[in-house]
C-alpha cells in the first residue's frame, strides 16, 4: 500500500504524543508521550526511507532507538530521584521556581 | 607623527585617576593632593595645546591617526579646531577648582567600613570624567567620539549616585533613595539618547563606510557621498536626540535638576559646566558637519525648542525652592541660548554659542560652588532657610552676587559678550526669535535677584547668625573664576581669535553666509581695517 | 540584495569532494582530534570513577578534564594553523562533520569557556568544610534523598560527586560536534550527547537540592520534547530531500541537484515537507539558544542548577547551539532565505523585547542573568539574520565575548554567600560595594558589558551584530534592538545601584575568598571583557577569517 | 590729550576696585580715597574742557580707541571713546556733582560701619556713568548703561537688612532690565540694518535706511530711555528707589543716572530726526510723565518721594524737549544740567533735614525748621526758587526755553504741548511750595521716633553744608550763565544741531503765562498749607489725592497683573514640569515595569505550560513559514 499513509499515521502519533505531553500530569506518562513522539519520528523515517528507496532512514531509526534508550536512562534517574524526594511524580508539584 | 600631545592630555588625568584610586584607605589627603596635582598637569598641557594651536592654520591641528578597529572602519583619530581648543581649556581649567571645592565632600563617615574608600573613588572618578570629556572634544572619528560620549556616563553616574549632597531634607534613607533616583534618571536619559545615537552611528557606517569626520565632511562637500534626504534626516535626528538629552534641551531636560540637586556642588558643576558641553559641542561639530542639509531642515523646530528652553527654564527657575535646582533650571535656560546660537547659522551666533559654552561654564561654576559653600555651612538647600547672610558673611555674599550677575549676563562679565552675540546672530536671521529670546534677559535678572534677595538680604536668620565667612581655600577657588569672568568680559578677544576661524569653517560646512545688512556702510569697512 | 549564487559564494567554498558520490570509508582522525580527545578523556573519567580510590578521584578527574580540554584546544589551534579554518576547510568523516572556520572557531571558544567553567566546577573553598572535608558545589551523593540519613552519612563520609567531570566532558564533546555537524543525524546525536549530561548536571546541586532536581526535571522534559520536534523535523526534511547530508539537502532546496530519481522528484515538489521540516528543526535549535517563545525553561533551570553548571550551560550551550543554527541556515537552507528571514525577524524582535522587559522585575540574580541571556540571544539572532559574511563574523565574535562574560558573572555569583549557601536574592546584594568593593566592581564590569556600555566587549559585539544586521537591510531590527537594550540597561543599572548606592544590611551575605581556580575564571572573564572592548581588532580578524562555511 | 579720556573712567574705577577688595584695613581711609579719585576724574574733565575750549568749534571731538572689544566675523565692537561737547557737558556734571556728593556723604554716612563699601559703590557708579556718556558705540554705551543700573541696584539696596530696601533695589533693576531689552533690540536692529552700531557710521548712514526701520529703532531706544529715566510706563521704580541713602537719591536718582535717557535720545538725534513718528511718541511720553510726576509729587508726604515725583516730572520736560527734535535738544540738555544742580541741592537739603530729624521723612512731622537749620533752609530755598522757575534763577531760563520750544512745535501739537508744559510749571510751583511750607514754615509737628527719641534738629556738619552751598550757587547762576549770549546753544549746537522754531506766540507772552501759572501754583499751595495749620496725620483727601498717593494706581496695576500673574505662571509651570514633562517619562518607565510584572506571570513554574508555549510557538512558526510561501 501507499507509504504516504504511514506518514499520516506518524503525524497522528506525533500529535497524540505532543498533546499527551501537554495534558498529562504524571511525569512518567509525560515521558512515555515523548517516547511516543520519538517513535512517531521513527515511523516517519522508515516510511520515507521506503519511499526514497535508500537505507538512511532505517539507520536513523536505530540511532533514534538508542538515543531514546539513553533518554530513558537519564530521564528515569531524574524522575525517580524527584519522586523519592517529593513522593509524587506529578510535574505540577515541581513548581518551586516561577515568575 | 610628532609628539602625541592630544593623547597625552587625555591620558594624564586617566593615569591620575588610576593612581588616585590606588591610594590606600588611610592616606586620604595624599589622594586629594595627587588628584589636584594631575588636574593641574592636565591644565598645563591644555595651555600647551592652546599655545601650539595656530588660529589661522589648518582646520584640525595637532592631529593624530592610528588604526584601531579596521573591521568597522574605525580609526583612532584626534585633532582640535578652535572650538575644541577652548573647550578643552575650559575643562582642564575647571577640574582643579572642582577638586579643590570638593576637598571635604567625600570624606568617609565614621560608620562606613574600613575597606570602603570613598575619597579616593571620588577624586579618581572626577579625573576619569575629565579624561573622557577631553578625548571626546579631541576625537575626529565619530565612533571614537561616541565611545567616550557614552563611557563618560558611568563615572558620572557613580559620582551622582555615590556621593550625594550631605545637606538634604528628610531622613538619610529618603535622601539615598532620591539620590539613586537622580543617578538612575541621569544614566537612563543619557543611555537612551546614546543608544538611539548608536542606531544612527550604525546607519552612518552603512551609508558612509567609515567614521572619519574629515573624510565624510569632505565627501559631503565634494558631493561624492550623497545621502538620500530621508536617510540624512533620520541620522541627524538620531545624533541630535542624544546631544539634546545631554545638552539638555526642553523637553528632555528633567534629569538635570534632579542630578544637580542631589549631587554635591562640585559634581553639579562637573555635570552642567563640563559634561553637558559635550552635547552642545557635538551639535556644532557633528550634527552640522555631517548632516548640513538635515540641520537646516530641522532648524525651525530646534529654534522653537530652544526658545521654550530659554523662557520655560527661566520661569521654572523662579519658582524653585531649592537653590541648586534653581541653578539647574537657569542652566537649562542658558543651554537654550547656546543651541539657539548654534542653529541660527550665523557666524555671530555660532561664535557666541562657543563663547557661551565657556562663559556659562565659568559663571555656573562660580555661582554653584559658592552656593555649595553656603549650603555646606547651613546644611540645607532650601532658599527659605536663609536670609541676611550678607550681614554675617559679606565676602560669601559678594562672590555669590557676582556669580549671579554673571548668570544674568551683566555687561563687563564674560557671559554678556556671548549672550549678546547669540542674540544678535539669531536676530540677524530670525528677528522674531531673537526678540522673544531677549525676554530671557529680564527673566534671568528675575530669578537671580530673587535668589539673592531671599538668601542674602533682609534681617539675619537665627540659624545663619553664626555662619563663618569664606575660608582661604574657598576664596582661592572663587577668586580666579571671578577674575576670569571679568577678564573675558572686557577682553574676549583671546577666545574669539581662536574660535572665529573654526566657526567660519562650520559655516562653510552648512553652506551658509551671514545675512547682509540692509544698508552698506562705507565707514564699516574702514572700521574692520582697524 | 545580491543574487542567490553570489550570496552563496559569500559563505561557501567549493569542496574538494562533491557530495553525493560515496567515498571510500575513511575517517580523518587528526582533524577530529579535538572531539576525540574530549570523548576519550570522558571515557577514561568513567573508568577513574570505577577504579581510582575515592580520596584521589577529585584530583585525578580535575587534572584529566583540564588536560583533555587543554590538549583539545591545542589540537584546534593546530588545525586552524594548518589552514583547516580557511583554505583546507573540508568535510571529514564521510560527510558527517565539517572542519572549517566557523567550526574551529566555535570549538575553540567552547573549549576555552569549558576550561574556565571546569575551574568553577573544581572550586572547593567556598562552602565551609563539612566534617573536615572541603566540598564543592555538588551533592555528596546525588542519589540520596535530600535531608535523609543516607545523605548525612554521605556528607560525613566526605563523598563528592566527581562524576560531574566526565559528564561535563561528554557534554563538551557533544557541543564540539554540534556546530560542526554536517548531516542531520550527526546534528541530532550531538544534540542528545550534550543535552543528556547537562540534564544530570542540573540535578546534582549540594544546596537547595529540591530546586536542583526540579530544574533537572523541567529541563529534561522540555529538552526531550524539543528534541522530539527536532527529530520530526529531520524526518520531514529527509523525506523531502531523501538524504541527511546538508550538502545534498541544500542542492535539493536550490534545485541544483543533478541526479533526480522519481521518488525525489515526487517529494521535491512538496514544499510543505521542506517548510515544516525546516521550521521544526529551527524550533529545536531555538529551544537550545533560549529564544522566545522557547525560552521558558531558561530562568527556572538557570536558577535551580548548581551555579557553576549554570555558567557552563549559559555560555557553552549557547555557543554550540548558535553554531548549529548558523550552519543550518547558511549551508542547508540558504535557498529558503526569503521564507525563514521574516520569521526569524519576528523571533529576534520578540526575544529581545521579552527578555529585556521581563528581566526588569526580577528579584533573583540568577534568574536576572537568565533573562538577560534571553535578551542576548535576541541580539545574536539579529546578527544571524544578516545572512552575510559580516553576519557570521559578528555572531562568532559576540558568542566569544558573551560566553566568557557569562561564566565570569556566574562565578562571581558563587562567591556571594550566606548561611543558606549562595545568596542569590537581589535584596541580599544591597551594599555589596561597600563591603567588598572589588567583587562588586568586577560584577559591575560584567553587567556593564552585558548592558553594552562602550569600552567593554559587550559594546563591540553589539555594534558588530547590529551593523551587520543594518547592512543586511534590517534597520528596523536595529532600532528595536537599541530600544530593548535601553530597557535591558535599566535592570543592570538597578543591580549596580543596589550594590553601590544602598547601605549594606546588617545580616547581609559575606563574600567568600575563592581558590585560585575561581579567581582565574573571573580574571579571564574580566580580561576578555576589557580586551575585546578596547582592542577587538585581532579577534574580529580571527572571526572574520573564520566566517566562511564549507559545503 | 585724548589719551586722558580713559583716565576719566579709570580713576573712579580704580577707586571702586581698591575700596571693594581692600577689606577692613581701608575702613579708616576709604571715604577719602573715594572722594579723591572722584575729584581726580573731575580735574581731568576740567583739563579736557579747557583743552576743548582751546580748539575751534568743529574739531572739538576727541576719540580714543583702546582695543577691539568683541571681534567676530561681521560684528565689531570697539572699546573706544568719543568726547565731544555733549559728552563733555555730562562729564563735568557727573564728576563735578559726583565729587560734591562724595564730600557730602563723608558726613552723611559717618556712622555707618559699611561706609567704605558705600564709597566703593559711588565710585563704581561714577565710572559706569562716565563710560555711558563717553562710549563711541551703542554696545559700549550699553555696558555703561547696565553698569549704572548695577551701581544703582547696589546703592538703593545699600541697607540690605531692610527688606523694603532690598525689594526696591530688585524692582529698580528689573524695571530697568525691561528698558535694557529695548536698548539691546535697538542695537540688533542697527546691526541688521547698518552692519554696525558705532555712532559715526550709523548716524552717517541714517539717510539710506527705511523710515519704518528708523522708527522701530527710535521706539526701542525710547523704551530704554523710559526704563532708565523713569518715564511712563516704566516709572514705578523711582519712588521706591528713595529707600537708598539720600546722597544716592541726589546723585543717581536726581542729577545724573536718571537723565541718561535724555542723553540717549539726544545722542541718537540723527535717528529720531528721520523718524517723526518715533519723535511724536517721545513727546507724548514726556508730556504724560511730566504731568504724572507732578501730580504724584503733589500728594506725597514723604519728602524724598515728593522730590522723586518732581524729578520724574522734570525729566518729562527734558524728554519732551528732546522729542521736539533740533528745536529742543539743546534746551533738554540745558534743563538737564540746571536740574542736576538744583535737584541735587534739594535732595541734599532733604538729606540734611532728615539727618537732623532722626531720619524722619514724613513732611507732616516737620515744620518750622528754618530756625533750626538756616543753611539748609537757604540752600533748599534757592533750589526751590530755581525749580519753580523764579525769574533769573537757572530753572527759569531752562524751563522757559522748553515751553517756548513746545509752542514752537507749531500746529495743534504745539498748542497742546505748550499747554501741558505750562500746566506742569504751575503744578511744579504748587508741590514745591507745599514741600517748602511743610518743611520749613508753620509750627513744629515733630514726633518722637520709634525708639521714643525726641528729635533735636540741628544744622549739619560742614562736609554736608558746603556741597549744598556750592550746588545752590549752581542753581542760582547756571541758567543765567548759559543763557547770556546763548553760550550753551553755541556750545552744543555743533553736536546736536539747532533750528529756531517759529512760536505762534511771542517769547514774552510765554514767559508771562509761565509767571501766571507759577503765581497760581504758589498761591494755591499757600492757601492750603500756609494759612491754616497742617494735620500731622494725612487727611483722607479727595479721590485724586488718594490716587496720587498711590502713584495713580499704576504700581498696583503692575502688582496685580505682572507680579501676581507671574507668580501664578511660574507656579503652574513648576507643576507642569514635575507632573507632565517628568510624568511622561516616569510613566513610560512605570508602564514598562507593569508590563514586565504582567509578563512574568506567564512564567508560572509549571513545566507543562512551558511546553504549551513551545508547542504554540512551533505551530506559529510553521504557520508563518507556510504563510510566507503562500503570499
Amino acid at each position: 500500500m501507499n507509504p504516504v499513509n504511514y506518514l499520516y499515521l506518524a503525524a497522528l502519533l506525533f500529535t497524540i504524543g505532543a498533546v499527551g505531553v501537554l495534558i498529562r500530569k504524571n511525569a512518567i506518562v509525560l515521558f512515555m508521550c515523548i517516547e511516543l513522539m520519538l517513535n512517531a519520528c521513527n515511523l516517519a523515517f522508515v516510511a520515507f526511507s521506503r519511499m526514497h528507496g535508500n537505507l538512511d532512514g532505517q539507520i536513523i531509526a536505530f540511532f533514534t532507538m538508542v538515543v531514546a534508550a539513553a533518554e530513558v536512562v537519564v530521564g528515569l534517574a531524574i524522575i525517580v530521584s524527584l519522586f523519592r524526594t517529593r513522593h509524587s511524580a506529578s510535574v505540577d508539584d515541581a513548581s518551586l521556581m516561577k515568575l | 607623527m610628532n609628539f602625541p600631545l592630544l593623547t597625552v592630555t587625555a591620558a594624564v588625568p586617566a593615569v591620575g585617576a588610576i593612581l588616585t584610586a590606588a591610594v590606600p584607605a588611610a592616606r586620604r589627603t595624599a589622594a586629594k593632593w595627587l588628584a589636584l596635582l594631575f588636574s593641574l598637569a592636565t591644565l598645563a598641557l591644555a595651555v600647551l595645546i592652546a599655545v601650539r594651536f595656530e588660529p589661522g592654520g589648518d582646520r584640525y591641528q595637532l592631529t593624530e591617526s592610528r588604526s584601531w578597529i579596521a573591521d568597522f572602519g574605525v580609526r583612532y583619530e584626534l585633532g582640535v579646531d578652535g572650538i575644541g581648543v577652548v573647550l578643552i581649556g575650559l575643562t582642564a581649567l575647571l577640574i582643579p577648582f572642582v577638586i579643590a571645592a570638593g576637598w571635604h565632600d567625600a570624606d568617609p563617615l565614621e560608620t562606613s567600613s574600613k575597606r570602603w574608600r570613598p575619597t579616593q573613588g571620588f577624586f579618581a572618578l572626577i579625573l576619569m570624567v575629565e579624561a573622557m570629556v577631553i578625548i571626546s572634544f579631541e576625537a575626529t572619528d565619530v565612533f571614537l567620539f561616541y565611545i567616550f560620549f557614552e563611557a563618560m556616563l558611568i563615572p558620572m553616574y557613580f559620582l551622582i549616585g555615590g556621593f550625594g549632597d550631605r545637606a538634604h531634607s528628610g531622613s538619610d534613607e529618603n535622601a539615598a533613595a532620591q539620590r539613586s533616583y537622580a543617578a538612575v534618571k541621569f544614566l537612563l536619559y543619557n543611555l537612551v539618547g546614546g543608544l538611539i545615537m548608536l542606531a544612527a552611528v550604525i546607519g552612518l557606517y552603512v551609508v558612509a563606510g567609515n567614521f572619519s569626520l574629515q573624510e565624510i565632511t569632505a565627501a559631503r562637500a565634494a558631493g561624492t557621498l550623497d545621502m538620500a534626504t530621508n536617510t540624512e534626516r533620520l541620522l541627524f535626528l538620531g545624533f541630535f536626540f542624544a546631544f539634546a538629552v545631554k545638552a539638555p534641551l526642553w523637553p528632555l531636560h528633567t534629569w538635570l535638576p534632579n542630578a544637580m540637586g542631589e549631587s554635591t556642588a562640585p559634581v553639579a558643576v562637573l555635570i552642567t559646566a563640563v559634561v553637558d558641553k559635550v552635547g552642545t559641542f557635538a551639535m556644532l561639530r557633528f550634527c552640522l558637519g555631517l548632516f548640513p542639509e538635515a540641520s537646516k531642515w530641522a532648524t525651525p523646530v530646534i529654534l522653537v525648542l530652544a526658545l521654550i528652553s530659554i523662557v520655560y527654564g527661566a520661569l521654572v527657575a523662579v519658582g524653585q525652592r531649592d537653590i541648586k535646582r534653581l541653578v539647574a533650571y537657569a542652566s537649562i535656560s542658558h543651554f537654550g541660548f547656546i543651541i539657539l546660537g548654534i542653529f541660527a547659522m550665523t557666524s555671530q551666533g555660532q561664535s557666541g554659542a562657543t563663547l557661551y559654552m565657556v562663559n556659562h561654564g565659568l559663571s555656573t561654576a562660580a555661582l554653584m560652588l559658592v552656593a555649595g559653600f553656603l549650603i555646606s555651612r547651613r546644611g540645607s538647600r532650601l532658599i527659605a532657610d536663609y536670609g541676611g547672610v550678607q550681614k554675617v558673611a559679606p565676602v560669601l555674599a559678594g562672590t555669590f552676587l557676582i556669580g549671579g550677575l554673571a548668570t544674568l549676563s551683566l555687561p563687563g562679565l564674560a557671559p554678556f559678550v556671548s549672550e549678546f552675540l547669540v542674540l544678535v546672530g539669531t536676530f540677524a536671521r530670525y528677528p522674531v526669535v531673537g526678540i522673544i529670546a531677549t525676554i530671557g534677559i529680564v527673566l534671568a535678572a528675575l530669578y537671580t535677584l530673587v535668589l539673592y534677595q531671599r538668601t542674602m538680604t533682609g534681617p539675619v536668620k537665627e540659624e545663619v547668625r553664626t555662619m563663618p565667612d569664606l575660608r582661604l581655600r574657598e576664596v582661592l577657588v572663587v577668586a580666579p573664576l571671578i577674575a576670569l569672568l571679568i577678564g573675558l568680559g572686557v577682553y574676549p578677544k583671546v577666545l574669539t581669535d581662536i574660535v572665529n576661524p573654526a566657526v567660519e569653517q562650520t559655516m562653510s560646512d552648512v553652506k551658509q553666509t551671514d545675512p547682509e545688512p540692509e544698508v552698506a556702510v562705507e565707514a564699516k569697512n574702514g572700521e574692520e581695517a582697524k | 540584495m545580491s543574487t542567490l549564487t553570489s550570496a552563496h559564494s559569500l559563505w561557501t567554498l567549493a569542496a574538494d569532494t562533491p557530495a553525493g558520490r560515496i567515498p571510500a570509508p575513511v575517517i580523518e582522525y587528526a582533524q577530529l582530534a579535538p572531539t576525540l580527545i574530549v570523548v576519550g578523556a570522558a571515557v577514561v573519567g568513567i573508568l577513574v570513577e570505577a577504579f581510582v580510590p575515592r580520596r584521589s578521584r577529585y584530583y585525578v578527574q580535575v587534572f584529566l578534564a583540564f588536560a583533555a580540554l587543554a590538549s583539545a584546544f591545542a589540537a584546534v589551534v593546530g588545525l586552524a594553523a594548518g589552514g583547516y579554518g580557511s583554505t583546507k576547510a573540508h568535510i571529514a568523516a564521510m560527510g558527517a562533520i565539517a572542519v572549517d572556520g566557523p567550526a574551529l572557531f566555535l570549538q575553540g571558544t567552547i573549549l576555552l569557556a569549558s576550561v574556565v567553567a571546569v575551574f568553577t566546577f573544581a572550586e572547593r573553598r567556598l562552602d565551609p568544610a563539612a566534617h573536615g572535608n572541603r566540598v564543592d558545589s555538588f551533592a555528596a551523593q546525588a542519589a540520596s534523598v535530600p535531608g535523609s540519613d543516607s545523605e548525612k552519612a554521605a556528607v560525613k563520609a566526605g563523598f563528592s560527586t566527581t562524576e560531574v567531570f566526565p559528564l561535563a566532558l561528554f557534554a563538551i564533546a557533544g557541543m564540539l560536534i554540534f556546530p560542526a555537524a554536517n548531516d542531520l543525524l550527526t546534528l541530532f546525536i550531538a544534540l542528545e550527547v550534550f543535552s543528556l549530561p547537562l540534564y544530570l548536571l542540573c540535578a546534582v546541586a549540594r544546596r537547595q537540592r529540591l530546586m536542583s532536581q526540579e530544574a533537572a526535571v523541567k529541563y529534561f522534559l522540555l529538552g526531550a520534547f524539543s528534541s522530539a520536534f527536532l527529530l520530526f523535523g529531520i524526518a520531514l526534511l529527509y523525506g523531502y530531500a531523501g538524504s541527511m547530508s546538508y550538502a545534498v539537502i541544500a542542492d535539493v532546496v536550490d534545485g541544483t541537484i543533478t541526479k533526480i530519481d522519481p521518488a525525489l522528484a515526487g517529494t521535491m515538489g512538496n514544499d510543505v515537507l521542506l517548510l515544516m521540516g525546516g521550521a521544526l528543526i529551527l524550533t529545536g535549535l531555538l529551544f537550545k539558544v533560549g529564544a522566545v517563545p522557547f525560552h521558558m525553561w531558561t530562568p527556572d533551570v538557570y536558577q535551580g542548577a548548581p551555579t557553576p553548571v549554570t555558567g557552563f550551560m549559559a555560555a557553552a550551550t549557547k555557543v554550540a547551539a548558535f553554531g548549529a543554527l548558523l550552519r543550518l541556515l547558511y549551508v542547508v537552507l540558504p535557498g529558503l532565505r526569503w521564507d525563514w528571514r521574516p520569521v526569524m525577524w519576528a523571533v529576534a524582535i520578540v526575544t529581545m523585547l521579552a527578555g529585556a522587559v521581563i528581566a526588569v522585575t526580577q528579584t533573583d540574580v540568577k534568574r536576572l542573568l537568565a533573562y538577560s541571556s534571553v535578551a542576548h540571544a535576541g541580539f545574536i539572532l539579529a546578527g544571524v539574520i544578516a545572512t552575510s559574511a559580516e553576519g557570521v563574523q559578528s555572531v562568532l565574535f559576540y558568542l566569544a565575548a558573551y560566553s566568557f562574560g557569562t561564566i565570569g558573572a556566574f562565578a562571581v555569583v558563587t562567591l556571594v554567600r550566606d548561611a543558606g549557601g549562595e545568596a542569590t536574592h537581589l535584596s541580599k546584594w544591597a551594599g555589596l560595594g561597600r563591603r567588598s568593593p572589588l567583587t562588586a566592581a568586577v560584577f559591575a564590569v560584567f553587567l556593564l558589558a552585558f548592558a553594552g556600555i562602550p569600552l567593554t566587549s559587550g559594546f563591540t559585539g553589539k555594534f558588530a551584530v547590529f551593523s551587520a544586521a543594518a547592512q543586511g537591510g534590517a534597520g528596523v531590527l536595529v532600532v528595536i534592538g537599541v530600544l530593548s537594550s535601553a530597557i535591558a540597561a535599566f535592570f543592570y543599572i538597578r543591580v549596580i545601584v543596589l550594590m553601590f548606592f544602598s547601605e549594606p544590611k546588617a545580616d547581609g551575605p559575606t563574600v567568600a575568598v575563592p581558590s585560585p581556580l575561581t579567581m582565574t575564571t573571573i580574571a579571564v572573564g574580566v580580561a576578555v571583557t576589557l580586551v575585546l572592548g578596547l582592542a577587538p581588532q585581532y579577534f574580529l580578524d580571527l572571526a572574520g577569517q573564520a566566517s566562511t562555511f564549507v559545503r | 590729550m585724548e589719551n586722558l579720556i580713559a583716565l576719566l573712567i579709570a580713576a573712579p574705577l580704580l577707586g571702586a576696585v581698591v575700596l571693594l577688595c581692600g577689606g577692613r584695613r581701608l575702613d579708616r581711609t576709604g571715604h577719602w580715597i573715594g572722594t579723591l579719585l572722584a575729584a581726580v576724574s573731575f580735574g581731568i574733565g576740567v583739563a579736557l574742557f579747557a583743552d576743548m575750549l582751546g580748539r575751534s568749534a568743529d574739531d572739538r571731538t576727541l576719540t580714543q580707541n583702546l582695543y577691539t572689544w568683541i571681534p567676530v566675523e561681521g560684528f565689531q565692537a570697539d572699546m573706544a571713546f568719543q568726547l565731544d561737547q555733549l559728552s563733555m557737558t555730562f562729564v563735568l556734571l557727573i564728576s563735578g556733582v559726583g565729587t560734591l556728593i562724595h564730600v557730602y556723604s563723608i558726613g552723611y554716612m559717618e556712622h555707618d560701619e559699611r561706609r567704605r563699601r558705600f564709597f566703593g559703590y559711588l565710585n563704581l557708579f561714577v565710572a559706569a556713568m562716565l563710560l555711558l556718556v563717553l562710549a563711541d558705540n551703542f554696545l559700549l554705551l550699553y555696558f555703561g548703561w547696565e553698569g549704572v543700573g548695577l551701581a544703582s541696584y547696589l546703592l538703593i539696596g545699600f541697607w540690605q537688612h531692610k527688606p523694603s530696601a532690598a525689594t526696591a533695589a530688585k524692582k529698580a533693576f528689573l524695571v530697568n532690565r525691561v528698558g535694557d531689552m529695548g536698548l539691546s533690540i535697538a542695537i540688533m536692529l542697527m546691526f541688521t540694518t547698518f552692519g554696525t552700531f558705532a555712532f559715526g557710521p550709523v548716524f552717517g548712514a541714517v539717510g539710506e535706511a527705511s523710515e519704518g526701520m528708523l522708527t522701530a529703532i527710535g521706539l526701542m531706544l525710547l523704551l530704554a530711555a523710559c526704563g532708565k529715566s523713569a518715564q511712563v510706563p516704566l516709572q514705578s521704580w523711582l519712588g521706591d528707589a528713595m529707600e537708598g541713602p539720600t546722597p544716592v537719591s541726589a546723585l543717581i536718582h536726581a542729577a545724573t543716572m536718571v537723565t541718561a535717557g535724555v542723553y540717549l535720545i539726544v545722542r541718537s538725534g540723527a535717528v529720531f530726526n528721520a523718524a517723526p513718528d518715533a519723535q511724536l511718541v517721545v513727546v507724548v511720553v514726556g508730556a504724560v510723565t511730566l504731568l504724572f510726576g507732578a501730580i504724584v509729587g503733589c500728594a506725597k508726604d514723604d519728602i524724598k518721594k515728593a522730590l522723586a515725583g518732581s524729578t520724574m516730572s522734570q525729566i518729562g520736560y527734558m524728554i519732551l524737549a528732546a522729542g521736539l527734535g533740533p528745536i529742543g535738544y539743546v534746551f533738554a540738555i540745558m534743563h538737564l544740567v540746571t536740574h542736576g544742580f538744583f535737584k541735587a541741592g534739594l535732595f541734599l537739603g532733604a538729606g540734611s533735614v532728615m539727618h537732623g530729624m532722626n531720619d524722619e521723612v514724613d513732611m507732616r512731622k516737620y515744620g518750622a525748621l528754618r530756625k533750626y537749620m538756616p543753611v539748609t533752609f537757604v540752600t533748599f530755598g534757592l533750589g526751590y526758587l530755581a525749580i519753580i522757575g523764579f525769574p533769573g534763577l537757572s530753572g527759569f531760563f531752562s524751563k522757559d526755553m522748553i515751553i517756548e520750544a513746545a509752542f514752537a512745535k507749531g500746529g495743534t501739537e504745539g498748542w497742546i504741548l505748550g499747554g501741558v508744559t505750562l500746566l506742569g510749571a504751575g503744578i511744579t510751583a504748587f508741590y514745591m511750595t507745599r514741600v517748602m511750607l511743610l518743611t520749613f514754615f508753620g509750627e513744629k509737628r515733630w514726633q518722637p521716633d520709634a525708639q521714643g527719641h525726641e528729635p533735636h534738629p540741628h544744622e549739619s556738619p560742614k562736609s554736608m553744608t558746603i556741597p549744598m552751598v556750592i550746588l545752590a550757587f549752581g542753581s542760582v547762576f547756571a541758567g543765567a550763565f548759559f543763557e547770556i549770549g546763548e553760550r550753551f546753544l553755541t556750545w552744543l549746537e555743533p553736536v546736536t544741531g539747532y533750528e529756531h522754531g517759529n512760536p505762534p506766540v511771542s517769547a514774552m507772552t510765554v514767559t508771562a503765562a509761565t509767571m501766571v501759572m507759577l503765581l497760581a501754583g504758589v498761591g494755591i499751595a499757600w492757601g492750603m498749607y500756609g494759612r491754616r495749620p497742617v494735620p500731622v496725620l494725612a487727611p483722607r483727601g479727595s479721590f485724586l489725592t488718594r490716587a496720587a498717593r498711590r502713584d495713580l494706581y499704576q504700581d498696583d496695576f503692575n502688582h496685580v497683573v505682572l507680579v501676581r500673574g507671574g507668580e501664578h505662571l511660574t507656579r503652574s509651570l513648576v507643576y507642569v514640569d514635575h507632573s507632565l514633562v517628568d510624568g511622561v517619562v516616569n510613566g513610560t518607565a512605570a508602564s514598562v515595569g507593569g508590563l514586565s510584572g504582567r509578563l512574568r506571570k506567564l512564567q508560572n513554574g509549571y513545566a507543562r505550560s512551558y511546553a504549551v508555549s513551545m508547542f504554540g510557538g512551533t505551530a506559529i512558526l510553521i504557520a508563518a513559514t507556510l504563510l510566507m510561501r503562500a503570499v
